[in-house]
């Protein structure tokens, strides 16, 4: 694995306390503030930093946290900012359980503890010089944020990129500056938008990410095709992609299995004898091929 | 951690001692003065493996074949804390604030009376816990404070199979210090003194300790080092009951192609959906993590899980990718027989025979082992 | 902790090795100690007889934790074993009078649970004076009073509830 | 008054009976599959489902197929398959509870009975020598004390619920139910008893093989599994433990059928029929049911009569 895992378990044995602290105890952080992404307020980017600033770690863009809200528990969380804009991290949550409902519940000021970061990360060395074609639905651009946002960083390393978004409805879409006003602006850089079904407002394009995908057409040609979202939509992104004529080694995706250690220990998140925790959660579809299919 | 992962050899004994049977309660007083000391142990009639304590029910049983649960809760407990926190609000300012208490560092264990499988148990613990990118503190502060003495198997019972993966009734691995019964193996044998032999350097250091000593931990007569040797060898090639039905286990290829088999639905068939097979395992590490808290404070401890049960894998939202028994029946066999090894070089079991014993309706490794052979795929 | 590490393991719980045992802060100690007493009041009946003792100005000891339920039907013996693993020194479950209940029989049912609950309690070691069980109405604030009167002298005569060995 | 169990000398004609039997259900498609029992490793039977005709002659009825099987139809909610099944008289009982608890349709349900006078309990037949075993499952007489407590105060021999019976129903004599464990513990000190179960339970091991077994568990989600609340912390500390089996006792109050399966599969011995009988003895008690164990149309804790015993304290 990757030379910051090796780094990360090498910083792990301390804290700020001087003492050993352990592999699964958390640095303590705060939420800085709040930021509600969708009309139904069911998205929230939190932006948090650690009190213990020399704790600090560089993640990269594929990289998880494992979030704690101390009398609730700890969930894994993928870090949306891009790695190149350091601390504070963006945290982009939807409300789904236990702890993500106590995120939502809390607000700036709160305490929270977060450990990481943890799993691969996408393989952006190996797309030196391509096409990058992004597809993602609903909350499933979080993680693919981070990256979109690392990429333009270097902007030059990398050929067009093509942004390729969905939500249930307007309200619904997530990073709504990024994707009408920043991301536009950068060069060679096309974000396209659609709503499972629109409103008075709407006057793009209305339909599921797939069949929009395949309309768009996206050349595979020195391509390579990041994609998430939930996992319905990811099955038929797959199966348009390949009508498309996109090998399994040009499609990247990432993975989500319940996690409780994020380090490789607990014994939970693995799909055959793969642990998404530290082997993901960024996958390749011919990895994907090769497991069992249970996740 | 341990670099022997294939040697079941045994290293040159660095320390060689006896002691009399009637000797071993003073000795385990002797060692609890200067650590905890886990044993074998009769509870409410079944012979049960955890800490001595003074006052608490439970009587040195260092005869019982097993006991129902592993030493392994001693290096990785049931339930362990990992931190204590705090809350509170600044009174001036109205801040939110928040303190973290790391636990306190692990304290030295005896675990003693081990049996020569559960010590295997260990190294396998130990790949999990200790090797790859993370190690784990907890888990590492205990394992170095621990010294494992087992006892080896004078008549393993008919859920025995530790050769079916390469042990035997007298492996020194993992282990610190073995005792042997100074009359050998056999269904009778009430040993009136064993051998303690040491093979490693805490072992040693265990065994010629003025505690043991003054203990009656005494060196063994001269002439006896011929008797020694023949003892150990016997142990070492004893046959265990069970192994001699089902063999040798290696079934990791077999079973690469039989995830989507019918037989997991057989096996499922038959499965209670319980998780005594996994809490009663000493190579079962999978575990949770959770919050216990009151008011302002509280404390996060990680527990033993079981793949067995059904809100395993289970996430917010409701998506479980093992929704039936069928599922989960097979992660765990999977686990053990297949993943594990792909991922460790090795099988995620030691032939305990304890989910033989305990199953309650006599579902077990050994048998899905022996029937994966004949399977078609 | 260090403190705690030095606790004899013998008077430790299992599993709890080295979890801090909080101690109050200075001071703390000198203060008269008060039993905490869950109650559990239906809405119609006990909640409105506690709410008229409250109007009524009587004056009446504040150790009751309500919960308001809908009925005392509602009420689930899991609740009452919880409020006691959880430290509750007593709790009280107070419904309408028999045959008086606004969804007609909720409290019949209720009673069986209850008696049975009341018996097995007493089995499981807790003392059968911490649990108690009445039929206050909407309109007897005085005896609502005079139940949690009753109720808090007798558990307060009782000390604290002995710990079942929680982890916090 | 206690029973004197016996063992059934016509054994191996009922296997070979219920053997043709279930084949023939499998064979001529009127089940899916069959629930009964094949020999386990160590020769004591296990639960099995056969799924052919073939299978079904691996079957075994023997004084050892105490294992209930009812339980496992919850695993075949799914689908509209009919599923076959043995039961024996207590068997019935735990069907029964499944059947009352409308946990699983009759109409799915071919149930073979087989009257039955007493099974032995696997645990104390294994711990005879071998000669003794053998002589013990051909000869008989068989020690009382070999059977399964539940067969020594049993008055339900012959089966419930039944389509199909074996053989002839056998006498059934009546006895008030007795609890002498409750008994024993109600002498107790109530600080004892707390300083008794408490060491008790700490013993539990969470398995879960205890819920699982039971036929009167058969919620569609266990609360005791539940996160939101949480009833049962995940923590193993004497609290917990405790709550764990005085919530799951209470949650069953009323519809244990005290078949004591619960204490057969704990594989650290606890004694667990000590809570369910006192629920037991005190239904008896307060609400006058004789039998609390059968399972009723409605249950004791179902219904109520204006005239209960009075609840309120006077202090």
């Amino acid at each position: 694995m990757s030379e910051h895992a090796t780094a990360r378990a090498a910083a792990a044995g301390s804290c700020s306390c001087g003492e050993t602290s352990g592999l699964l105890v958390p640095e303590v952080a705060t939420i800085l503030d709040v930021r509600n992404e969708t009309a139904a307020g069911d998205v929230k980017t939190f932006r948090v930093a650690l009190d213990d600033p020399a704790a600090a770690w560089v993640h990269r863009a594929g990289q998880c946290a494992m979030v704690s809200v101390f009398g609730v528990g700890e969930a894994m969380i993928s870090i949306t900012s891009s790695p190149t804009r350091g601390w504070p991290l963006e945290l982009s949550i939807k409300r789904m359980g236990r702890v993500t409902g106590a995120l939502h519940d809390a607000g700036p000021g709160e305490k929270i503890g977060l450990r990481g970061p943890y799993g691969n990360h996408f393989p952006t060395g190996d797309w030196k010089g391509k096409r990058l074609v992004f597809i993602a639905g609903g909350i499933g651009l979080a993680p693919v944020r981070c990256l979109i946002d690392y990429c333009l960083a270097h902007r030059s390393d990398f050929g067009p990129v093509d942004i390729i978004y969905g939500a249930r409805s307007p309200g619904d879409l997530c990073f709504k500056p990024d994707i009408f006003e920043r991301w536009p602006k950068e060069k060679d850089t096309r974000v396209h938008l659609t709503v499972d079904k629109g409103d008075d407002e709407w006057t793009g394009p209305v339909g599921f990410v797939p069949a929009f995908l395949e309309e768009l057409g996206p050349s595979p040609d020195n391509a390579v095709a990041i994609t998430c979202g939930p996992p319905i939509m990811i099955k038929f992104v797959l199966q348009a992609l390949g009508r498309l004529g996109y090998t399994d080694d040009q499609i990247v995706t990432t993975l989500e299995l319940k996690m409780q250690c994020g380090v490789g220990k607990c014994g939970r998140c693995n799909i055959g004898d793969k642990y998404v925790c530290v082997d993901g959660p960024v996958f390749t579809l011919s990895q994907i091929k090769k497991m069992p299919n249970e996740f | 951690m341990s670099t022997s992962l294939a040697s079941g050899a045994p290293t040159a004994p660095k320390a060689v001692r006896l002691v009399r049977a009637a000797d071993l309660g003073r000795w385990l007083d002797a060692l609890s003065a200067g650590s905890r000391v886990w044993a074998p142990q009769s509870v409410g009639g079944r012979p049960r493996y955890r800490e001595l304590t003074p006052g608490r029910e439970g009587r040195l049983d260092l005869e019982a074949v097993r006991t129902v649960d592993s030493p392994k809760a001693a290096l990785l407990p049931q339930t362990e804390p990992l931190l204590a926190y705090r809350r509170a609000k600044d009174p001036g300012t109205g801040r939110p604030s928040l303190d973290l208490t790391p636990v306190p560092p692990a304290e030295p264990v005896v675990l003693f009376g081990v049996r020569p499988c559960d010590a295997a148990a260990v190294e396998l613990l130990d790949g999990v816990f200790l090797t790859g990118d993370f190690v784990d503190e907890h888990y590492k502060a205990r394992r170095e404070k621990s010294v494992i003495v087992t006892v080896a198997c004078s008549a393993p019972d008919r859920a025995c199979f530790c050769t079916s993966f390469g042990l035997s009734p007298g492996s020194t691995r993992e282990a610190d210090v073995v005792l042997y019964g100074r009359s050998g193996p056999g269904p009778k044998a009430e040993p009136d003194a064993y051998y303690c032999v040491a093979y490693s350097d805490r072992g040693e250091a265990l065994l010629t300790s003025e505690a043991s000593r003054s203990a009656g931990v005494v060196e063994p007569p001269a002439d006896e080092g011929q008797k020694l040797e023949d003892t150990v060898a016997a142990f070492r090639n004893l046959p265990t009951p069970l192994a001699e039905r089902v063999g040798r286990v290696d079934v990791v290829d077999k079973l690469d192609g039989l995830f989507e088999s019918p037989y997991w639905e057989k096996v499922a068939a038959r499965c209670l959906g319980c998780g005594t097979c996994t809490f009663v395992c000493p190579t079962c590490f999978c575990f949770g993590v959770a919050d216990c808290a009151a008011g302002g404070r509280g404390v996060r401890f990680r527990y033993w899980d079981s793949c067995k049960f059904p809100h395993f894998l289970r996430m917010a939202g409701g998506h479980d990718p093992r929704p039936h028994k069928k599922h989960r029946t097979r992660q765990r066999f999977m686990h053990k027989l297949n993943y594990h090894y792909h991922r460790y070089g090795r099988y995620l079991c030691v032939g305990c025979g304890r989910c033989v014993e305990s199953c309650p309706v006599g579902l077990h490794l050994p048998q899905v082992a022996d029937e994966v052979r004949g399977l078609e795929g | 902790m260090a403190e705690s590490a030095a606790t004899p393991a013998e008077s430790r719980p299992p599993g709890t090795a080295g979890t801090a045992v909080e101690k109050p802060p200075a001071g703390e100690e000198t203060r008269e100690w008060e039993p905490v007493i869950v109650g559990f009041l239906c809405n119609w009946c006990s909640y409105a007889g506690a709410d008229s003792a409250g109007t009524a100005r009587m004056v009446h000891p504040t150790n009751v934790r309500i919960v308001r339920v809908p009925c005392s039907g509602r009420v689930n013996p899991r609740f009452v074993l919880r409020a006691f693993q959880r430290g509750a020194d007593g709790v009280l479950i107070s419904g309408c009078h028999p045959g008086d209940c606004h969804y007609s029989t909720g409290n019949f049912y209720a009673r069986r649970r209850l008696l049975l609950l009341k018996g097995y309690l007493e089995y499981l070691g807790i003392d059968p004076r911490r649990f108690r069980t009445h039929w206050v109405s909407a309109s007897e604030g005085q005896k609502w009073a005079e139940v949690v009167r009753s109720m808090c002298e007798e558990v307060k005569a009782l000390g604290p509830a002995p710990s079942l060995g929680n982890l916090v | 008054m206690p029973n004197n169990p016996t063992l059934d000398k016509n054994m191996t004609e009922t296997e070979t009976a219920l053997r043709r039997e279930a084949a023939r259900l499998l064979s001529q498609g009127e089940v899916a599959v069959f629930l009964g029992h094949e020999e386990g490793w160590d020769g004591v039977p296990v639960p099995f489902a056969a799924s052919t005709a073939a299978e079904a002659g691996r079957l075994v009825w023997n004084p050892l197929s105490a294992p209930h099987l009812a339980k496992y139809l919850l695993d075949r909610l799914e689908g509209d398959e009919k599923v076959g099944i043995v039961v024996n008289g207590c068997g019935s009982l735990a069907l029964d509870r499944i059947l009352k608890d409308r946990r699983f349709p009759r109409e799915r349900l071919h149930v073979v009975g087989i009257p039955c006078s007493g099974m032995l309990d696997p645990a104390r037949v294994a711990a005879l020598s071998d000669e003794e075993r053998e002589r013990v499952l051909k000869d008989g007489p068989v020690d009382p004390g070999l059977f399964l407590d539940r067969c020594s105060w049993c008055d339900v021999p012959n089966p419930v619920v039944s389509d199909t019976l074996l053989s002839e129903p056998l006498p059934v004599v009546r006895h008030r139910p007795e609890y002498p464990r409750v008994a024993e513990l109600e002498a107790m000190d109530r600080e004892e008893r707390a300083e008794y179960l408490r060491g008790l339970y700490e013993r539990c091991i969470r398995c879960f093989a205890c819920r699982n077994v039971c036929p009167a568990c058969n919620c569609r989600e266990c609360c005791l599994d539940q996160w939101e609340p949480l009833w049962l912390g995940r923590a193993t500390s004497p609290a917990e433990q405790q709550m764990f089996h005085f919530i799951r006792a209470f949650d069953v109050a009323g519809r244990c059928i005290r078949c004591g399966e619960c204490e057969r599969v704990c594989s650290v011995g606890l004694p667990l029929m000590e809570l369910n009988d006192k629920f037991l003895k005190d239904i008896t008690e307060l609400f006058g049911v004789e039998r609390p164990h059968i399972p009723a149309d409605v249950e004791p804790l179902g219904c109520f009569e204006p005239g209960d015993p009075d609840l309120e304290d006077h202090g």
